[in-house]
C-alpha cells in the first residue's frame, strides 16, 4: 500500500514536473528576461501604439467572460459532489480543485502552443493534424491590428481547457485513484484537448473544411463527454451499483449544493458562448453576442422545463435531478449554434430535444450498465453531438450535415479512442482503481484521510 | 425498572409527546433511525429507475420508567403514533426491555427515584 | 392520488405549453423564417450602420448586469433552502428552478410584449392598464439611434421577471402543490407582472403621472411580495406553525446556504439597481450609475447592521436570520430610490428603516398568524412600498408623495388581490395544497420521490 | 450573564452608533441638502462636461471589479463556515456579513478620509502618517480629467477594507465575542487599515519612498493576516486545540462549502488583482491589466498543486484543505506583484514558494501552540510578506529589498501591534473570549440562540 | 423475546441485510453509531498533524426476535457482517438483551406476535 | 454482562472517555441523541418568537461491560460527566441493562470473553 502510494506518487510527479521541469532548467530565465522586457514594455511605455477604447472594451469583455466561465469550476464541484456519495465528496472537490490548477499550468506551458500554432507563426495549419508554436506567450505574434491581447485569448481558452477536463471526473466519481486522475487530467488538457481544439478554433482541417462549431459543443464538451464515457467504461461501475443485472440507484447526498452548482454553470455559460464572439465592439458584432445570449437563455430553460416533464410523465414524479440535467443538456446542446439559431428554434427544438436527450441517455447507460454518477455523458456527450448535428439539419446554409457529422466524430472519437488507450494503461500501471474495501470505506478516508462532513455533535 | 424503547413515524412525534406528557413522563431521549419492516418502502421512481426506499425514516424513543409507569407509557405511545383510528403500516413498534439500575449524573442517585 | 396527479399534470400541460403551442403551430416557421434573416442580418453584414463603441459598452454592461440579476436566482433558491426544513428542500430548489425556466421562456412569448408594447409600435401606451406588442422578438421596432439592442433589452427584463416569481416560492413553502405552482408561476411571468409592469416602466398610465421607481421596488419586489402573501393567506400555515394560537418557529435546516445566498443576492443587486439605469456611454449616465451603486451598498449595510441591532436589543441575543432579512430589506428599499438618495439618506434613513420593518414585519405575521417561512413579505413586500413611499417623503420634487402612494397601491394591489383569485381557483382545482400526511412526510418524498440529503453512512 | 449581555451590548451600541450619530447630529441635513444638489447635478444635467466613452468603460470595469471583490465576502464566509465546526458556524457568518455592512458604513464616514485624505486635498500627504480629508464623499474633490468616478473609487476601496477585516474572523473562530468583535471589526476598517493604507496607496510616505504593493498583498492582505495573528494570541487557542503539549486537530464541519468558498475568492480575485490597475481605457493599461489576470491565475494555480504535492510527499496522502489553501496563499503572494512579474516567474517562483509557506506556516504556528482555525495567518500573513518581499528580491529595479522590507515591516507591525493592543483591552472589558462553557456548547447557541443545522427527522 | 443489538461495518450493512433475509428476519432499525474499540482508529494526518480517527463510523442494527430466531439472526450478522473468512479487527459485535414485552402500535397486539 | 447506556452532556465526551480509559474501559458505541428530561430546555428567541429548544443535543454511550466492571464503568462515567463538583441540571442518567450474551463478529467467540 505505501509502496504503490510511493509509486503512483512518483507517477504523479513525473507527469506534474515534467514540463515545468524542463522550462525550469533549459528556458526559464532567458524567458524571463524577455517577459520582464515584455513587462516593461507594457507598462513602461504608456505612449506605445494605441489601439482606442474598442481594443480596451475588447479586452475587457472577453476578460470578464473568461472570468465566467472560470467559476463553472465552482459549478461543476458543486454539481458533482452533490450528486455523489458523502463519503467521496472530498475526493470530488479535490479532483475539481487540481484540475484547474494542472489545466491552466499545462496548458500555458503546452497546450495553447499546441492548440494556436497559427498565432506563433506555423504556416499552413489548415492542412496539419499537430503542431506547436511554442511554450507559453513569448512566442505569440501579435499583430498591431489586434482586437485583443494575447494574455486574455490565453485566459479564455485556458479556462475552457480545464472546463473539458473537470466534466470527466463526474464520469468516473467514487472509484478512480487519484495518482491516476491527476494523471489524466494532465493529458487531457496538455494535448488531447489542444490537439482537437486546433482543428477546429486553431484553424485546423476541419475549420477548414467549414465544420462549425461556435462555443465547442463537440471542442469542449464533446471532448469532456466522450472522454468521461471511456473512462466510465474502462473503470466499470461503483460496487453495487449493478446488482445482478438490475441498475441499483445512487442517490446524491445534497441536492441543494448540486442545484448550486447547476445555477453557477448557467451563469457561467454567460461567459462561455456570447464570449465566443471574440469581438464587442463593432455593432454587428455586439449584437450577435446578444443574440448568442438570447439562445442560450432559451435553450437552457426549455432544457429544462422538457427534462421535468418528460420525468413527471414517464416516472410519476418530476425529478429534479433530471430538471437539472436538462438545464445543461439545453446549455451545451445550444454551444455549438447559439450564433446562427432563432430564438424560437433555440427554444422549441434545440433545448426539447436536449431536454429528451437526457433522460433517454441516463436509461441508455443503464441498459449498457455504465455506471456515470452524475450523468456526464448524456449532458455534454450527447448534448454535445446533438449541438453540432442540429447546424447541419437546421441550418444546411452555414454548414452541411455530412461536414457536421464528419467533425463532429473526429473530434468525439479521437477524444474517446485516446482516453480508453489512456485509462487502460493506467489501469495496467495499477493506478486507475481503488481497492474494493477502499471504495467500501469511501475515497475520502481512503485517498484523502479525510472526511467531507466532520460534523456530529459527539465529534465537535 | 423498564426501559421502554419505541419506533414511531417522525410525523408523529409532537403527538406522542403530547400524549407522554398527559401521563407525566417527561423525560425521554430521542433519535434519528431508519425502520425496515412490513411496511415496503415506498417506492420512487430516481432518474429513471425504480427504486425502494426501505430504509424508512422513523424516530425512536427511549424511556426509562418505574413499573407502574410502563401500562400508562405504552398506552400513550399507541394512542399518539397511531395513524387514524385503525393504525397503518409503518406505524411503529415498542419494546419493553427490563432494567436493573438508573442513576443520575448529576447527583448519583440510584434506582427508582434516579429516573 | 395517481388519479389526482394525472388531473394536476394535466393541468400544467395545458399551462404551460398553450402559448409554446400556438406559436409552434401557427407562427412557428414565419417566425423562424424572419428571424433566420434577422440573424443573417446581423451576423452576416457587418457593415450595417455601425453605432460606436459607445452602443457596444451600453450593451455590454447592460448585458452582465443581467447575468448578475440571473444569478440571483441562484440567491433566492439558497435563502429559501436554507430557511426552510430539510424535508422540503428539493421541492424549493426545484420550484426555484422551474421559475426560470417558465419565466424566460413565457416572458419571451408572452410577456416582453404586454409589458414593452410601445416597442412593438403600439400607441398611446400612456393611456392604455393593457396592450399586447406581439409574440417574441421579431415586433420589436430598434429605432437607428438605439443605445442598446432589443436582444440585451429582452434579457435584462427576462430575469427582472423571474425575480419576482421566485420571491413567491419562499412564502408558500412546506406545502404547495408542485403542479399549482408551476400554473401560478406561469400566470405571473406572463401576465401579472408584465401588465403591472407596463404601466410603469412600459411608459403606461403611472409612468405618465410621473410615479417613480426606479429599479422596482414595487414593479419587481412589491409585486413578489404581495402575490406572496397572497399565497400564504389562502394557502394557510403549515401545519404546527401555530399551535393553539401560539406562534411555533420552524428554524431553517442550512443556515450556512442561507448566508451565502443573501450574499449571492446582494452581489446580484449590483446588476439590478446600477443595471437599471439602462445608459452608461454618457458621463452623466455612467455616474448616475456609480451613485446607484454607492447608495444600494450603504442601504444594504445599514439594513442589515440596524435588523441585527434591535433583535439584540429586542430579543436578547443578535440574530443573524434578522440581519440577513435586513441586508435583503435594505437592498429592496434602496431599489426605488437608489437614484435620487443622498448618500447619507441611504445609510441613515433608507436601510435603517428597512431593517426595522423586517422585525416590525415577522411579528406582525405573527400576529395575525400568517405563515411566510422565509420571511418574503416584509422583505420584499414592506420595504418595497417602503422604498417607493420614501421618495415622496424625502424627495417631493422627484415625485410627490400622493403619486407614489397612488402608483405603489395599484401596483401591489393588483398582484395582491389577482393573485388571492388565483390560489383560491387553484385551492379549488384541488391543485393547491397537498395532503396533511403529504406535509408531515415532507414535499420531497411526497411530490418528487427524493430526498435532500441522501447522507447517512448507513445508506451509502 | 444577562448585566454582562447589556453591558457588551451598549459598548456595541457605542462604538456602533458613534460615527452614525456624529454625522447624523451635527451636519446630516447640511450634507443631505448638498448630496441632493450633487445628485441633481448628475442626473439633471447630462449636458455636464462629457469624458468620452473611455471614462465610461474606466468606470464600468472598475465596478463590476469591485463587485467580484465584494463577492469574496462570500468566499471569506464559506472558506470559514466549512473549516470549523457546526457549533459555530452561525458565529462565523454572522461576523463575517456583519463586516461587510459595518465595513462599508464606517469606511464611508470615516475610513476613506483616513485613507485618501489627497483626494479631499489635503496637502504632503507623502510626508504625513496620519490625516484626515473629511466625512463621507462629499469633500471628494474629482478633477475634470478624471479616468473615473469619486463614487467608483469609493467602491472599491470599501470592499478592499472589508476584505482586511473579514480575514480576522477566520483566525479567532469559536471562541471570541460577538460584542468584542464587532468592535473590533468597526476599530479596523474606520482606523487601522485606512490609516496603514494611507502609507502606500493614499500616497503617503511608504508611497514616496517608492514601496511597491500593486493590490496589497501588505496593504490588504498583510494587515489582516497579522491583525488575526494578534487575535489568535491574545484569545488563546480553543478548549482541546492543544492537550498537554500535543496538538490536537479540529477539522471543519463541511469540506464542500470550504472548498466552495476558495473558487469563490479566486473569481472575486480577477477583481481584486486586474481591478487595482485602476485604468483600463489605453493599450498600455489594458494590455497591463491582461498581463496581471494572467500571473494571478498561473500562480493561483501553482500554489494549490505544490501545496497539495508537499502535503501528498510530507504527509503520506494529498490533503485538499492544504490545496485549497495553497490556492489562496498563491493568490496572495502574487496580488503585490502581479504587474511586475513574468508568466514564468509566477508560475515557477511566487505560487509554489506560497505553496510551500502555507504548510511550513501551518506547522509553525503548531510548534507555537497558536490556534488559527482556518491558517489565516499563514495564507495572508507570511505570503503577503512574500508577495511583496518577491519584488525586491527578483525585481530590484522596480523597488529595492530594502524599501520593500521597512514597507511590509510598517504595515504589517502597525497592524499586528495595534490589534495586540485593542484585543487586550476587549479581554480586559471582559467582552474578548465566552466562558468555557459557552465554548463547548458553541457560540451559535451560547450567543445566538440558534443552530446552524436545524435539520434531524426528529426535529423537523 | 430479546433484542439483538449488533453494531457492524457501514460497508458491511448490505452483505448483513441479505443475509438476514435468507433467514427470514426482514424487520430491523439502523442507526448510525460511532465506534471505539480494540481496532485502533486509523491514525491519518490532517494538516500535517497525525489525527486518530479513532471514533470510527459504525452502523448499529437493532432487531426485536423471538427465542427460536436468536440463534439464526446472529449466525446470519457473523455471517455477513465478517471481513474475508478470517474476520478483522473492526467488524463489531452483537449484543443480545432480554426483551419483556413487544407492541405493534398499529393494532396495539403484543407480545410474540407483535415482533 | 451488562450493556451500560449513558446519556451525558455532549461537552463532557472528552472527559468522560478519559475517565473510562483510567478504569480500563476502552471500547463504547457513541450516538448523537436528542435528550427531553428535567432540565427545561433553554428558552431562546427566533425571529421574535419564544422558542424552548427543549430537546437538546446530548451522546449516548453504549459499553458493554461483564459484571465486575459495571460499577467502575458508572463510577467513571459519573466522575467524568458531571459538571463542576455538585453536578448540573442536565446531566444526564445512566442505565444499567440485563445482557444475556455477546458475539464477537471477527471471531465468533461468544460470551464474557467477547466482550
Ligand atoms: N422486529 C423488529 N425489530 C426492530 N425494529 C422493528 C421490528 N419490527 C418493526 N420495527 C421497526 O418499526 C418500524 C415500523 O414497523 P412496521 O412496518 O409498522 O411493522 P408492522 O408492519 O409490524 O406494523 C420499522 O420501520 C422498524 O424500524
Ligand atoms: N464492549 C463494547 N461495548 C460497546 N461497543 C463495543 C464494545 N466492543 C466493541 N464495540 C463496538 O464494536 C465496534 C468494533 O469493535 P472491534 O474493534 O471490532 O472489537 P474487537 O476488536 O473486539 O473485534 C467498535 O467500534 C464499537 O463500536
Ligand atoms: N427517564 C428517562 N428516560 C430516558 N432518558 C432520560 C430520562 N431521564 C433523563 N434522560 C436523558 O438524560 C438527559 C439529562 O436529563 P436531566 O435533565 O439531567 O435529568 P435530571 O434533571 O433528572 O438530572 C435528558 O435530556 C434525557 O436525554
Amino acid at each position: 500500500m505505501k509502496f504503490l502510494l510511493d509509486r503512483s506518487f512518483r507517477s504523479v510527479l513525473i507527469a506534474m514536473f515534467l514540463s515545468l521541469a524542463t522550462v525550469a532548467i533549459t528556458g526559464d530565465y532567458a524567458l524571463a528576461q524577455e517577459e520582464a522586457a515584455e513587462v516593461a514594455e507594457e507598462v513602461a511605455e504608456p505612449e506605445a501604439v494605441d489601439l482606442g477604447v474598442g481594443y480596451a472594451l475588447d479586452n475587457a469583455f472577453l476578460f470578464i467572460a473568461a472570468v465566467m466561465v472560470f467559476f463553472m469550476q465552482a459549478g461543476f464541484a458543486m454539481v458533482e459532489a452533490g450528486f455523489n456519495s458523502s463519503k467521496n465528496a472530498v475526493n470530488i472537490l479535490f479532483k475539481n480543485s487540481m484540475d484547474i490548477c494542472v489545466g491552466v499550468l499545462l496548458f500555458y506551458f503546452i497546450g495553447f502552443g499546441i492548440m494556436y500554432p497559427g498565432c506563433y507563426g506555423v504556416e499552413e495549419v489548415e492542412s496539419k493534424w499537430f503542431a506547436f508554436g511554442g511554450v507559453g506567450l513569448d512566442g505569440y505574434e501579435s499583430v498591431d491590428d489586434r482586437t485583443f491581447s494575447p494574455e486574455v485569448d490565453w485566459m479564455f481558452q485556458a479556462v475552457f481547457a480545464a472546463t473539458a477536463a473537470t466534466i470527466v471526473s463526474g464520469a468516473v466519481a467514487g472509484r478512480m485513484k487519484v495518482a491516476g486522475y491527476l494523471i489524466y487530467s494532465a493529458v487531457l488538457t496538455g494535448f488531447i484537448y489542444p490537439i482537437s481544439g486546433m482543428w477546429k478554433w486553431g484553424g485546423g482541417p476541419l475549420d477548414a473544411e467549414g465544420f462549425s462549431d461556435f462555443a465547442g459543443s463537440a471542442v469542449v464538451h464533446g471532448v469532456g463527454g466522450f472522454a468521461g464515457l471511456a473512462g466510465a467504461i474502462i473503470l466499470g461501475p461503483r460496487i453495487g451499483r449493478f446488482v445482478n443485472g438490475k441498475s441499483v440507484p445512487m442517490p446524491g447526498h445534497s441536492l441543494p449544493i448540486a442545484a448550486l452548482g447547476v445555477f453557477i454553470l448557467w451563469f457561467g455559460w454567460y461567459g462561455f458562448n456570447p464570449g465566443s464572439q471574440l469581438a464587442f465592439q463593432s455593432t454587428a458584432d455586439i449584437d450577435a453576442t446578444m443574440h448568442v445570449a438570447v439562445t442560450t437563455t432559451l435553450a437552457a430553460a426549455s432544457g429544462g422545463l422538457v427534462a421535468t416533464l418528460l420525468s413527471w410523465f414517464m416516472f410519476g414524479k418530476p425529478d429534479l435531478s433530471m430538471g437539472l440535467n436538462g438545464i445543461l443538456g439545453g446549455l451545451v446542446g445550444i454551444t455549438a449554434c447559439c450564433d446562427v439559431m432563432s430564438y424560437n428554434e433555440a427554444a422549441l427544438i434545440i433545448g426539447p430535444v436536449a431536454g429528451a436527450l437526457i433522460i433517454f441517455g441516463v436509461m441508455m447507460l443503464d441498459k449498457f450498465q455504465i455506471d456515470d454518477p452524475v450523468g456526464a455523458f448524456p449532458v455534454h456527450g450527447l448534448c454535445g453531438v446533438w449541438g453540432c448535428l442540429s447546424i447541419g439539419i437546421l441550418h444546411g446554409d452555414v454548414s452541411s450535415f455530412g461536414v457536421q457529422l464528419k467533425g463532429t466524430l473526429f473530434i468525439c472519437g479521437f477524444a474517446f479512442v485516446t482516453m480508453l488507450i489512456l485509462f487502460s494503461v493506467l489501469k495496467g500501471m495499477g493506478i486507475l482503481r481503488v481497492s474494493e474495501a477502499e471504495e467500501q470505506k469511501g475515497l475520502d478516508v481512503s485517498e484523502h484521510g479525510m472526511q467531507a462532513y466532520g460534523g456530529s455533535a459527539a465529534t465537535m | 425498572m423498564k426501559l421502554i424503547i419505541a419506533i414511531i413515524q417522525p410525523g408523529k412525534l409532537e403527538d406522542v409527546k403530547a400524549a407522554l406528557s398527559k401521563v407525566e413522563v417527561v423525560r425521554l431521549t430521542i433519535m434519528d433511525v431508519q425502520g425496515f419492516g412490513r411496511q415496503k418502502g415506498q417506492t420512487e421512481v430516481y432518474r429513471g429507475r425504480e427504486i425502494t426506499i426501505n430504509l424508512l425514516r422513523k424516530v425512536q424513543l427511549q424511556i426509562a420508567v418505574n413499573d407502574d409507569f410502563v401500562e400508562p407509557t405504552i398506552d400513550a405511545i399507541v394512542e399518539g403514533g397511531r395513524t387514524g383510528d385503525s393504525g397503518q403500516i409503518g406505524d411503529g413498534k415498542i419494546f419493553v426491555l427490563p432494567m436493573d439500575d438508573c442513576i443520575r449524573i448529576r447527583t448519583g442517585e440510584r434506582g427508582p427515584e434516579a429516573i
